[in-house]
C-alpha cells in the first residue's frame, strides 16, 4: 500500500482515495474540434517517468489535489493544490 | 509401532515431558509432548516416512525439519497441507498423510518411479495432442496427481482478524543478531516490532551449545525488559511493499474471540525502517537417492535431537563441510549414535545414497559403502534474501563463501543483519546486530562488517538427485530442460516447476541456479542470477488476508417497518431496501386508485447554498437552470464529458440561495464527487457550499389520487392546494409534528404525488402517522418494484438500465432537454456533433402485439438470422393496462411509431412489438399528476 | 400508534430503552473498562467557510483538531469546514450563535444542521486504541494523534470522523461519527472488533 | 513498405541453413518413449541466432501476440524473413503472467465474433503446434449479484446466441450443481441471482501456447531473439526504416508493436501518443489440494475470478490497480480483497493459503477494446490495447495481423479495433457493460 501525502491530511494510505488519473487542462468548448476533445478524452501519455496526477482524498477531507508520481518506483516528489485554485490565490493576492 | 526413538532429556530441549499429548496419525493413536511438532512427535515414536513425492511418489521422511520441510505437510482435520515440522502438537488432533493412494506405506501410483524415465520435465507437453477429445480424459488422470491435501464444502471458515501496526522499527527474525537489534532500538526510546518464526526467540542458538543457550537465555531477559519492544513468535515477515508497508501473518496468536480461537492474524505494519535478520537456511546437497527418508540436513538433526529430544538415527554418516556440521557430529556422538564422518573441507564427498523406505546405505567418493539408517549433510548454506529482493535488492553470489549476499541496493529503509550479510561468532553477530539496530535508531555508529568465511562450493555430487522435493524435480530434468533451450532461469523454472512448489524455492533456488551453472559450463552463478522472489514469503491463509467482512450496509429510519411489514429485501449496493409487501402488481392499482407510501430515503440529496448554484446547475445539466424560481423544482439530466447520460433528478430551489439537488441513489455519491471535482478543480472562484444529505432526510412519496386528502390530515402551514402547490414546486412546512421538512410535487409514478423530506431522526415516525391517517382512504405501501412498473408505465427511464455506458444525451430522446445554446456544459461538445449525426439508436417505447407476452429485459431485437437492430431494456406486465409494454432501444430507420419489430427471446422463439408514439404507456400527456 | 414524536438514532438501543429529551434512547449502564455507547442525539452543526478567510481566522480550531467550548466541542472537521457536536436541542441555539459570527465574517459562509444526518457514537477505555487499531489505518499513538486530534479516514472500511477526547481521567475516549444509514453497521463493527476486549454497550448518558 | 509478395515469397529460403532432421523432432507419446530408452536429448524448442542487418518484418515482443504473429505470416503467408526481438526471455511480460482464461462470451457481435475465432484456434492449438497447450474446456461463469449484472449477463446470452455460442444465464441452483463450494444461499451480504454459463469457456497452460509459438515459427524460420531491447525506431519521412535494438541497429520497412503494458513506451519512439494507460494487474495461486472446482468462476460485482489448474492449485485474478504504473512488484491491499472476495462464494476453503502473487501489465482502453492494425506512421503497426483479455485474443490477434501485413489492408474481424475510432468518436460497445469479466 503505497503513502499518498496529502496537502491537507498528510501521509494516507493509497486505498483512502480515488486517482483521477494524468491532469489535464478542459480545452474551450466554444472552439474545440474533435480531435482536441477526444485527445482530452482518451489519450494519456502514459510515461515511464514522472507524471503529474490529479487524486481526490475520498476517504479523508474531500479534496482534489495534485501530485507528481513516478511509475516505475511509485514515488511521490510533489504534492499540491488544483492549478485553478493556486491561479485563484495569486489572482487574490 | 515401532520403539520409541526418545532421548533422555536434552538442554535447550522445548518439550515438557510432564504433559503428554495423545493425537492421530493414520487412524492410530499416538503420544507426544507438548512443545513437540507433529513431526518430532511422530519421529519419537519411530514414524520414518511422513508423504509421498508429487511426481514419483516415493516416501518422503524429515529433510530440514522446519516450516519449510518439504517432506513434512500433513492434513490436520480439515485444514490442509499444514507444516508437520513446525506445527505444534495439540490435544485431539486428526492428522493424515497427504498425496497418499490408497496408502502411505503402499502408493499404487509409485509405479511412476519405474517409468521415470518417460516421464522428464514436462512431458506432457509433448504428448495427448492428438485426438484432442481425449485430453479431457488424460487431464483427469493428470489431475489423480494434483499434490496437496483435501477441502471441504461444509468446513468451519473459522475466525481471522487483521490489526494494523505503526513501528518506527520492525525486526524480521529473532536470532542473536534481530533480538540484538531490536534491544539497541528500543534503548534509543524506538518502538519495535520483533517477529519470529519459531515459537520461541533464539535462531539457531536454540539448539546450540551451552554457551550460545546462555546467550541466549541473556538476550530473552534483555527483550522482556523493553515494553517498547512488541514480540511476535509463530509470525513471519512475509512480504515488504513500496514505502516499507510490511505484512506480517501471525499464525494461532492464542486469542480467543466470542469461542473462536484466531487460526492467523494478518498485521499490516508501516514500519519506519525494516530490519532484516532472517538468519540462514541449511541448503541440501544434489545426489542420487538425497530424497531417501533419513537424509537429512544438520540443522534438522540438531533440532530433532536439542528441541526435541528425539534421536533420528543409530547408525550415521555425516557429510560436512562447516563447524555447524561438526556440531552435529558432535551432537550424535553425544547422544550414542555411532557416526562415521566425511569431511568435504577434505575431500570427502557422497556420491549415492541407496535404500527403500528409507537409506540403508551410503557410497562415497572414496569408493566405500556405509551401511547406515542415517545420512546427514552439511554443506552449505541459502541465504534467505526474498525480503531484500522485495525491497529492490539483487544478491550477489560469493564464490568464496559459496552464498548469495545483499548488495547496497536494497532501499534505504531496509537494513540487514547477522548471518546475511557474513559469519561471525554468537557474540559478533549480536555485536552485528546491535549495530545495525543502533543504525535503524538514528544513531550515527559504524557497523563492522562481519567476514565472509570460506566455504567449498558444493552443489551437486557427481551424480544426479532431487532439486526440489515438493515439485519432485532432479537436476538431470533442469539439464535436460536446458539443452531444450529453457535455458533461462525464469524459463527452466516455468518448464520444469522447480522452486513453484509450497517449500517456494528456500531450499532448492539456489541448487538451481548451481545446476544451471554447471549446465552452462560457466563458473559464475552470477552469469545465471536469481529468480525474481515474489511475497509472500511464506503462504497465508486465504481467511487471514480476507480478514471480517466490513461490507457496509446502510438502511432506511423506516426499515423497521418495512421488516415488520413482510417487505421483501432488495439489495441496491450498499442500501437494503424493500422489493415489495407481497404483490407488486396490487401495489401499482392502489397507487394509481388510491394512495400509496414508498420508502425513497436512499435517493441521492445534496444541499447546495450559495449565489453561484445556478451557474453550477447550468454547468452540470444539460438542460437550462438561470431563471428557476424561488419554490420551483426542474428535473434534469447530466452528462459526463464524453456526453454520455451519467445521472438524472430533480433539483428545487428552497430559498434565494439554497437549493436541493437529488441524485439516483446508485448515482449520490459520484454525482457528489462530479460537483466537487468542477468546484474544486474548475471554479473554485464560485461561491457554492455542497453538502451531501442524502440520509439526513427520510424520504417519503405519497402518491395517488387521494395524495393529497391524506396530507391535508398531517401537514401544517402549507397550502396544499394545485394553485398554491402546484406541480414541479417545493414547499417547506411541518408535516405530523416535525418542522423543517420539504415536500415538492413530482410525478415519476405519474400519479398526483408529494415527495416529503422529514428530518431523518423523524422518518420512522411521520410514516406511522401516515400510515395511521390513511386508513380510510385505503392507503398501502409499495415498493421498488412496484415502483419501478409505474415509472416504466410513464416511459421514465432508468439511468444504467434504459441507458448504457455508450448512451450518447440524444439517444435517450432527451432532445427536449438538452440546450446547445448554452455557452457551456459538461458534455456539450460531443452533443453538439452528435445532434449533427443521426446514425445512434434510438430509446423508444414497445409493446408487444401478443399483450401477454413479456419479453426478457435484454432480449435483443433482430432482423434476419442474426442482425442485432436493437433491445429490449426495460419490461413488465403493466397492471393498469393489463398488458405487456417495454422500453428499448432501435435503429434510427425503425423508430417511427407504428413500426413492427422483431424480438427473439432467451428461448430463442421470436414476438413482434410495436414501437410507440412518446415513451409513454401510460396518461401520455400527464394529466393525472397535474391536478 | 404514539402520535407524540419520537426521534429515533440508525443504532438501534439496547435494553432497557427509553425516551429522553424526545430521542429514543438506551438506558443500560456498563462499567466495563471497554465501551461503546451511540450519541446520535447530540446536536451536529456544519460551518463552511474559506479555509484561509476572515472566518477561519476568527476561529481558532485549525483543521485536525478539536477545541471543548463548555459542553460543546468544535472540530475542524474539513479544510473550511467546522463541526460543532453539542447537547441534544442545541441545534438552532448553535447555529443562531454561528450566525453572528457570519455576520461579522462578512465572506461567503453557510452553516447546516447534520443533527440527522450523521451517527455518532463513543468508545471509551484504555482497549479503545487497540480496538481502533484493528479496523482503522491511521497511527494513534500520542506522537501523532494527541487528545484532541481530530482526524477522517477509514473505519471499518467506512469513511468516519474521528475525534480523540479523552475523559477527565485521562481515559482514552473516541467519538466517532459516520453518515446516519451506516451508523448501525460502524456500532457492530466496533463491537465485533472489540469483543477480543470483552467490549461492553453503554446506555446514553 | 518492404513486405510484398515476391519478397515474401524468397523472404524463406533467405534465412541460413534449413533446419536439420535432428531439430524437427516431432512430439508424440512415441517420441517420448523412445527419448526415454534412448536417454537421448531434445532438440531445442527454438534456437538462437546471430541479429542480422535486415527482416522483412520486425515483431517487438516475444510474447504470445508477437510470436503467434510470426508465426502465421510464417504459415498462412509465407512470410518468414522476421524477427521477433523482446528484451527478456519469452512469455515474460503479461504472457506468463496472465490467469489464462479462454472465452468468446463477449458483449458485443464484434467482440464475440473476434473471441469466438480465437476459441476455435485455440480448440486446434495442440495439433496445429504439436505442443500440448491443455486447453481444458471445463466451462465459464460470470456471476451476477444484482438485477443490473444479471441483465448484462442476459444481454452477453442473447448476442452469444445469436452468434452461434453457446451462452446461458443459469440460476443458483444449477450454479451449486457445478460449483458446490459455492455459497448460493441468500443468506450472503451479495447474494448469488444467477450467472452467464458459457461452456465453451475454460483454460489453457499459457507458458505451453508462448512456448508452442515459439518452437512454431522457429521451425518456419522467424528468430526469436530474447534479451534484445528495443531502443528506438528509426523512420524517414514518415516511414518506418528501421530498430535500434541493445544488439545492434535492424534495417525493416514493417515494424509491430505487441509489447501490451509497455505498448506507450515503443509508440514514443515514432511520436505516437494512444488512448492507452498501463495499470499492473494482481493474480496469486495458492498452494495444491485436491481437485474440487471444474468451472472458471468470475464474479465482477466482486473483482475476482478464479479457476482450479491440475496440479490443483487456485488461480486467482481481480480487477486492476487503481492508478497507472509500471511497477510488477505486487501489492498487499489486492490480495486482501481478494481473498475477502473468493470467501464470499466460497467460505469452507479459507484455510488455504496463496503462496505466490504477482503483478502483470495491463495496457487499458477507454473501451475496453484493442487498438489494431495501421498507424500514421507508415509500416508501424500496433496490435496494442490489450488490458486484462490479451491472453484469450492471442492466436486470433496473430492471424488478424499477419494478414494486415501480408495483405496490405485491415481484415474484416478487426476493423472495429482501429486507432481512428476515438478521435472520431466510434467506441466500441464493449464499455457499454464494463466490469471485470476475464
Amino acid at each position: 500500500m503505497i503513502s499518498v501525502p496529502c496537502p491537507w491530511c498528510d501521509e494516507r494510505n493509497s486505498a483512502e482515495f480515488r486517482p483521477a488519473g494524468e491532469s489535464k487542462k478542459r480545452p474551450d468548448v466554444a472552439t474545440t474540434t474533435p480531435e482536441e476533445w477526444r485527445t482530452y478524452l482518451y489519450t494519456k501519455s502514459n510515461l515511464a517517468d514522472w507524471v503529474t496526477e490529479t487524486w481526490y482524498h475520498r476517504a479523508g477531507c474531500r479534496r482534489y489535489f495534485a501530485i507528481e508520481r513516478h511509475t516505475v518506483t511509485n514515488d511521490i516528489r510533489t504534492s499540491r493544490l488544483p492549478a485553478a485554485q493556486i491561479r485563484l490565490k495569486e489572482s487574490r493576492g | 509401532m515401532a520403539e520409541s526413538r526418545r532421548l533422555t532429556p536434552q538442554p535447550g530441549e522445548v518439550i515438557d515431558r510432564s504433559s503428554p499429548i495423545t493425537f492421530r496419525w493414520e487412524g492410530d493413536s499416538y503420544q507426544g509432548f507438548t512443545g513437540d511438532t507433529i513431526v518430532s512427535a511422530l519421529a519419537a515414536n519411530g514414524v520414518d516416512i511422513f508423504s509421498r513425492s508429487f511426481k514419483y511418489k516415493k516416501p518422503r521422511g524429515v529433510l530440514s525439519a522446519t516450516f519449510h520441510d518439504p517432506n513434512c505437510t500433513v492434513q490436520v482435520d480439515d485444514e490442509p497441507n499444514v507444516r508437520g515440522a513446525h506445527r505444534q502438537l495439540q490435544t485431539g488432533m486428526v492428522v493424515s498423510p497427504e498425496n497418499v493412494w490408497p496408502s502411505l506405506k503402499f502408493d499404487a501410483r509409485s509405479a511412476n518411479q519405474v517409468v521415470g524415465r518417460f516421464l522428464s520435465a514436462g512431458f506432457y507437453y509433448k504428448t495427448f495432442m492428438k485426438p484432442a477429445k481425449l485430453w479431457p480424459v488424460y487431464q483427469k488422470i493428470l489431475g489423480r496427481f494434483a499434490a496437496g491435501g483435501i477441502t471441504r464444502a461444509d468446513a468451519e471458515h473459522g475466525y481471522y482478524d487483521k490489526r494494523y501496526i505503526h513501528v518506527d522499527v520492525c525486526v524480521a527474525g529473532g536470532g542473536p543478531a534481530g533480538m540484538a537489534a531490536a534491544i539497541t532500538a528500543a534503548d534509543a526510546g524506538k518502538s519495535v516490532l520483533l517477529v519470529e518464526e519459531e515459537y520461541d526467540l533464539g535462531g539457531h542458538l536454540r539448539y546450540g551449545s551451552a554457551d550460545e543457550l546462555a546467550a541466549l537465555a541473556r538476550l530473552r531477559a534483555q527483550v522482556a525488559t523493553h515494553d517498547n519492544i512488541e514480540v511476535m513468535t509463530n509470525s513471519v515477515v512475509t512480504a515488504r511493499y513500496d514505502m516499507n508497508w510490511i505484512a506480517v501473518i501471525q499464525r494461532q496468536p492464542g486469542i480467543s474471540v466470542k469461542g473462536h480461537e484466531i487460526h492467523e492474524r494478518l498485521c499490516k505494519v508501516r514500519t519506519g525502517t525494516l530490519v532484516v535478520a532472517a538468519g540462514l537456511i541449511e541448503r541440501p546437497y544434489v545426489f542420487e537417492g538425497n530424497d531417501l527418508a533419513g537424509v537429512m540436513l544438520s540443522t534438522a538433526v540438531r533440532r530433532m535431537i536439542n528441541l526435541y529430544g528425539v534421536l533420528p538415527g543409530s547408525r550415521a554418516v555425516v557429510l560436512t563441510a562447516n563447524p555447524e556440521g561438526d556440531a552435529c557430529v558432535d551432537n550424535l556422538i553425544r547422544v550414542g549414535a555411532s557416526v562415521t564422518v566425511v569431511d568435504a573441507r577434505t575431500g570427502g564427498n557422497v556420491v549415492r545414497a541407496k535404500g527403500g523406505k528409507r537409506v540403508k546405505s551410503v557410497e562415497l567418493a572414496d569408493g566405500r559403502t556405509i551401511e547406515c539408517d542415517l545420512v546427514v549433510t552439511a554443506i552449505g548454506w541459502t541465504a534467505p534474501v526474498p525480503l531484500l529482493n522485495m525491497a529492490g535488492d539483487r544478491p550477489v553470489y560469493d564464490k568464496t563463501a559459496a552464498r548469495f549476499f545483499p548488495t547496497d541496493r536494497v532501499a534505504a529503509n531496509v537494513l540487514v543483519a547477522g548471518a546475511l550479510t557474513g559469519d561471525g561468532t554468537t557474540s559478533e553477530l549480536i555485536a552485528h546486530g546491535a549495530a545495525i539496530g543502533a543504525q535503524a535508531a538514528g544513531s550515527p555508529v559504524d557497523v563492522t562488517a562481519l567476514a565472509r568465511v570460506a566455504h567449498p562450493e558444493m552443489y551437486r555430487s557427481t551424480t544426479h538427485g532431487i532439486v526440489d522435493y515438493s515439485e519432485d524435480v532432479s537436476s538431470k530434468d533442469m539439464v535436460a530442460a536446458k539443452k531444450e533451450g529453457y535455458d533461462s532461469i525464469e524459463l527452466v523454472k516455468r518448464y520444469t516447476t522447480v522452486t513453484m512448489g509450497p517449500s517456494q524455492g528456500k531450499l532448492e533456488s539456489v541448487n538451481a541456479v548451481a545446476i544451471m551453472a554447471e549446465a552452462h559450463g560457466v563458473k559464475d552463478l552470477n552469469e545465471i542470477g536469481t529468480t525474481v522472489w515474489r511475497p509472500p514469503y511464506v503462504p497465508i491463509t486465504l481467511g487471514a488476508l480476507g480478514g471480517r467482512g466490513f461490507e457496509n450496509t446502510r438502511f432506511s429510519p423506516i426499515q423497521p417497518w418495512h421488516e415488520a411489514h413482510m417487505a421483501r429485501p432488495l439489495v441496491a449496493g450498499d442500501w437494503i431496501r424493500p422489493e415489495h409487501y407481497g404483490n407488486p402488481a396490487a401495489e401499482v392499482t392502489n397507487v394509481r386508485t388510491n394512495v400509496g407510501l414508498i420508502d425513497v430515503t436512499p435517493l441521492g440529496k445534496l444541499d447546495l447554498r450559495g449565489a453561484d448554484v445556478p451557474r453550477l446547475l447550468n454547468l452540470l445539466y444539460v438542460n437550462k437552470w438561470l431563471k428557476l424560481p424561488v419554490g420551483g423544482v426542474r428535473y434534469g439530466v447530466m452528462c459526463a464529458e464524453d456526453g454520455v447520460v451519467m445521472d438524472d433528478g430533480v433539483t428545487g430551489r428552497l430559498s434565494e440561495h439554497h437549493y436541493m439537488m437529488t441524485t439516483t441513489s446508485s448515482g449520490a455519491a459520484t454525482v457528489w464527487e462530479w460537483v466537487e471535482n468542477w468546484l474544486q478543480t474548475e471554479h473554485p472562484e464560485w461561491e457554492v457550499h455542497c453538502t451531501p444529505v442524502t440520509t439526513g432526510y427520510a424520504s417519503i412519496n405519497v402518491a395517488g389520487p387521494r395524495s393529497r386528502q391524506l396530507l391535508r390530515r398531517l401537514v401544517e402551514n402549507v397550502d396544499l392546494s394545485n394553485e398554491a402547490f402546484p406541480y414541479m414546486t417545493v414547499r417547506q412546512g411541518t408535516v405530523a409534528g416535525i418542522a423543517d421538512c420539504f415536500m415538492w410535487r413530482i410525478g415519476f409514478t405519474g400519479e398526483l404525488s408529494f415527495e416529503i423530506h422529514v428530518p431523518a431522526a423523524y422518518g420512522l415516525h411521520v410514516w406511522e402517522r401516515l400510515m395511521d391517517s390513511g386508513q380510510d382512504l385505503g392507503i398501502g405501501a409499495f415498493g421498488v418494484e412496484a415502483q419501478r412498473i409505474m415509472r416504466l408505465e410513464k416511459g421514465h427511464f432508468i439511468v444504467g438500465q434504459d441507458t448504457d455506458g455508450l448512451t450518447v444525451g440524444y439517444g435517450a430522446d432527451l432532445d427536449w432537454c438538452i440546450k446547445l445554446d448554452k455557452d457551456d456544459f459538461a458534455g456539450k461538445p460531443e452533443l453538439v456533433w452528435q445532434s449533427q449525426r443521426s446514425n445512434y439508436q434510438r430509446l423508444v417505447a414497445l409493446q408487444p402485439v401478443d399483450p401477454t407476452v413479456v419479453p426478457a429485459e435484454a432480449s435483443q431485437l433482430v432482423e434476419g438470422t442474426k442482425s442485432i437492430v436493437g433491445r429490449v431494456t426495460s419490461s413488465r406486465m403493466s397492471p393498469t393496462l393489463n398488458r405487456s409494454i417495454c422500453l428499448g432501444y432501435v435503429e434510427p430507420r425503425l423508430a417511427t411509431p407504428g413500426t413492427v419489430v422483431t424480438c427473439q427471446l432467451p428461448d430463442r422463439s421470436r414476438v413482434q412489438l410495436t414501437v410507440m408514439n412518446g415513451l409513454a404507456h401510460v396518461d401520455p400527456d400527464g394529466s393525472r399528476m397535474k391536478v | 400508534m404514539p402520535t407524540t414524536a419520537i426521534a429515533r438514532s440508525p443504532i438501534k438501543p439496547v435494553a432497557p430503552v427509553a425516551v429522553v429529551d424526545g430521542w429514543e434512547v438506551s438506558q443500560r449502564r456498563s462499567t466495563a473498562a471497554l465501551r461503546l455507547s451511540d450519541q446520535t442525539p447530540r446536536a451536529k452543526v456544519m460551518a463552511k467557510a474559506d479555509a484561509n478567510g476572515a472566518f477561519a481566522a476568527a476561529h481558532s480550531t485549525a483543521f485536525g483538531v478539536a477545541r471543548r467550548i463548555g459542553d460543546c466541542i468544535e472540530v475542524g472537521s474539513d479544510p473550511g469546514g467546522w463541526l460543532t457536536i453539542g447537547g441534544v436541542g442545541q441545534a438552532s441555539a448553535l447555529i443562531e450563535a454561528a450566525a453572528d459570527a457570519v455576520a461579522t465574517a462578512g465572506e461567503f459562509v453557510t452553516v447546516i444542521d447534520l443533527t440527522h444526518g450523521r451517527a455518532l457514537m463513543r468508545l471509551t477505555g484504555a482497549h479503545s486504541v487497540g480496538l481502533l487499531n484493528k479496523i482503522c489505518a491511521i497511527d494513534l499513538s500520542d506522537a501523532v494523534t494527541p487528545n484532541l486530534s481530530a482526524f477522517r479516514s477509514s473505519v471499518a472500511k467506512l469513511v468516519t470522523d474521528v475525534v480523540r477526547d479523552d475523559l477527565a481521567d485521562g481515559t482514552r475516549s473516541y467519538l466517532l461519527h459516520c453518515e446516519r444509514s451506516s451508523g448501525q453497521h460502524l456500532f457492530d463493527c466496533i463491537l465485533d472488533a472489540g469483543a477480543e476486549f470483552d467490549i461492553d454497550v453503554d446506555g446514553w448518558s | 513498405m518492404a513486405v510484398n509478395g515476391s519478397n515474401a515469397g524468397t523472404a524463406g529460403t533467405t534465412r541460413p541453413g534449413k533446419p536439420t532432421a535432428k531439430y524437427r523432432a516431432k512430439y508424440s507419446a512415441f517420441s517420448l518413449i523412445k527419448h526415454g530408452l534412448t536417454k537421448g536429448d531434445w532438440p531445442r524448442a527454438w534456437r538462437q541466432h546471430e541479429l542480422r542487418k535486415h527482416y522483412d518484418v520486425v515483431i517487438i515482443g516475444a510474447g504470445i501476440h508477437g510470436l503467434a504473429t510470426a508465426y502465421y505470416l510464417a504459415t498462412n503467408h509465407g512470410i518468414t524473413n522476421v524477427a521477433i526481438v523482446d528484451k527478456s526471455y519469452v512469455g515474460s511480460g503479461g504472457s506468463g503472467r496472465n490467469t489464462s482464461i479462454v472465452r468468446s462470451n463477449y458483449l458485443t457481435p464484434e467482440g464475440v465474433r473476434f473471441y469466438d475465432r480465437s476459441v476455435k484456434l485455440y480448440e486446434d492449438l495442440s495439433a496445429d503446434l504439436n505442443f500440448n497447450i491443455m486447453f481444458g474446456q471445463m466451462g465459464h461463469l460470470t456471476l451476477a449479484h444484482n438485477d443490473s449484472s444479471l441483465r448484462t449477463m442476459r444481454w452477453r446470452a442473447e448476442v452469444n446466441k445469436l452468434e452461434g455460442i453457446d451462452s446461458e444465464v443459469i440460476g443458483p441452483d444449477d450454479i451449486k450443481q457445478i460449483v458446490p463450494y459455492m455459497d448460493t444461499s441468500d443468506q450472503t451480504r451479495y447474494p448469488i441471482l444467477g450467472a452467464l454459463f458459457h461452456p465453451p469457456g475454460g483454460t489453457v497452460r499459457h507458458d505451453a501456447v508462448n512456448w508452442g509459438y515459439a518452437r512454431g515459427a522457429d521451425l518456419r524460420g522467424a528468430e526469436i531473439h530474447q534479451q534484445t531491447e528495443v531502443l528506438g525506431i528509426t523512420t524517414d519521412r514518415g516511414a518506418v526504416t528501421g530498430v535500434d535494438t541493445s544488439k545492434g541497429h535492424i534495417a525493416t520497412g514493417t515494424v509491430v508493436n505487441c509489447t501490451a503494458g509497455w505498448a506507450s513506451l515503443i509508440n514514443a519512439m515514432v511520436g505516437l501518443k494512444m488512448p492507452l494507460v498501463t495499470h499492473p494487474l494482481q493474480a496469486a495461486v495458492t498452494e495444491p489440494v485436491k481437485k474440487f472446482l471444474n468451472a472458471v468462476v468470475v464474479s465482477g460485482s466482486l473483482h475476482v475470478y478464479v479457476s482450479q489448474t491440475d496440479r490443483g492449485e487456485l488461480v486467482f485474478g481481480a480487477s486492476t490497480d487503481p492508478y497507472a504504473s509500471y511497477s510488477m512488484r505486487g501489492s498487499l491491499e489486492f490480495t486482501e480483497e481478494l481473498a475477502g472476495h473468493v470467501l464470499e462464494l466460497m467460505p469452507s476453503i479459507a484455510k488455504m493459503r496463496v503462496l505466490r502473487q504477482w503483478a502483470g501489465l495491463c495496457d487499458m482502453t477507454p473501451d475496453f477494446s484493442p487498438i489494431m492494425g495501421f498507424t500514421p506512421v507508415k509500416g508501424y503497426l500496433v496490435d496494442v490495447g490489450w488490458g486484462t483479455y490479451g491472453f484469450k485474443a492471442g492466436p486470433v490477434s496473430g492471424e488478424q495481423m499477419a494478414a494486415c501485413i501480408a495483405m496490405q489492408r485491415v481484415p474484416e474481424l478487426i476493423s472495429s479495433f482501429d486507432l481512428a475510432r476515438f478521435a472520431e468518436g466510434r467506441l466500441v460497445g464493449e464499455k457499454g457493460a464494463a466490469a471485470v469479466g476475464h
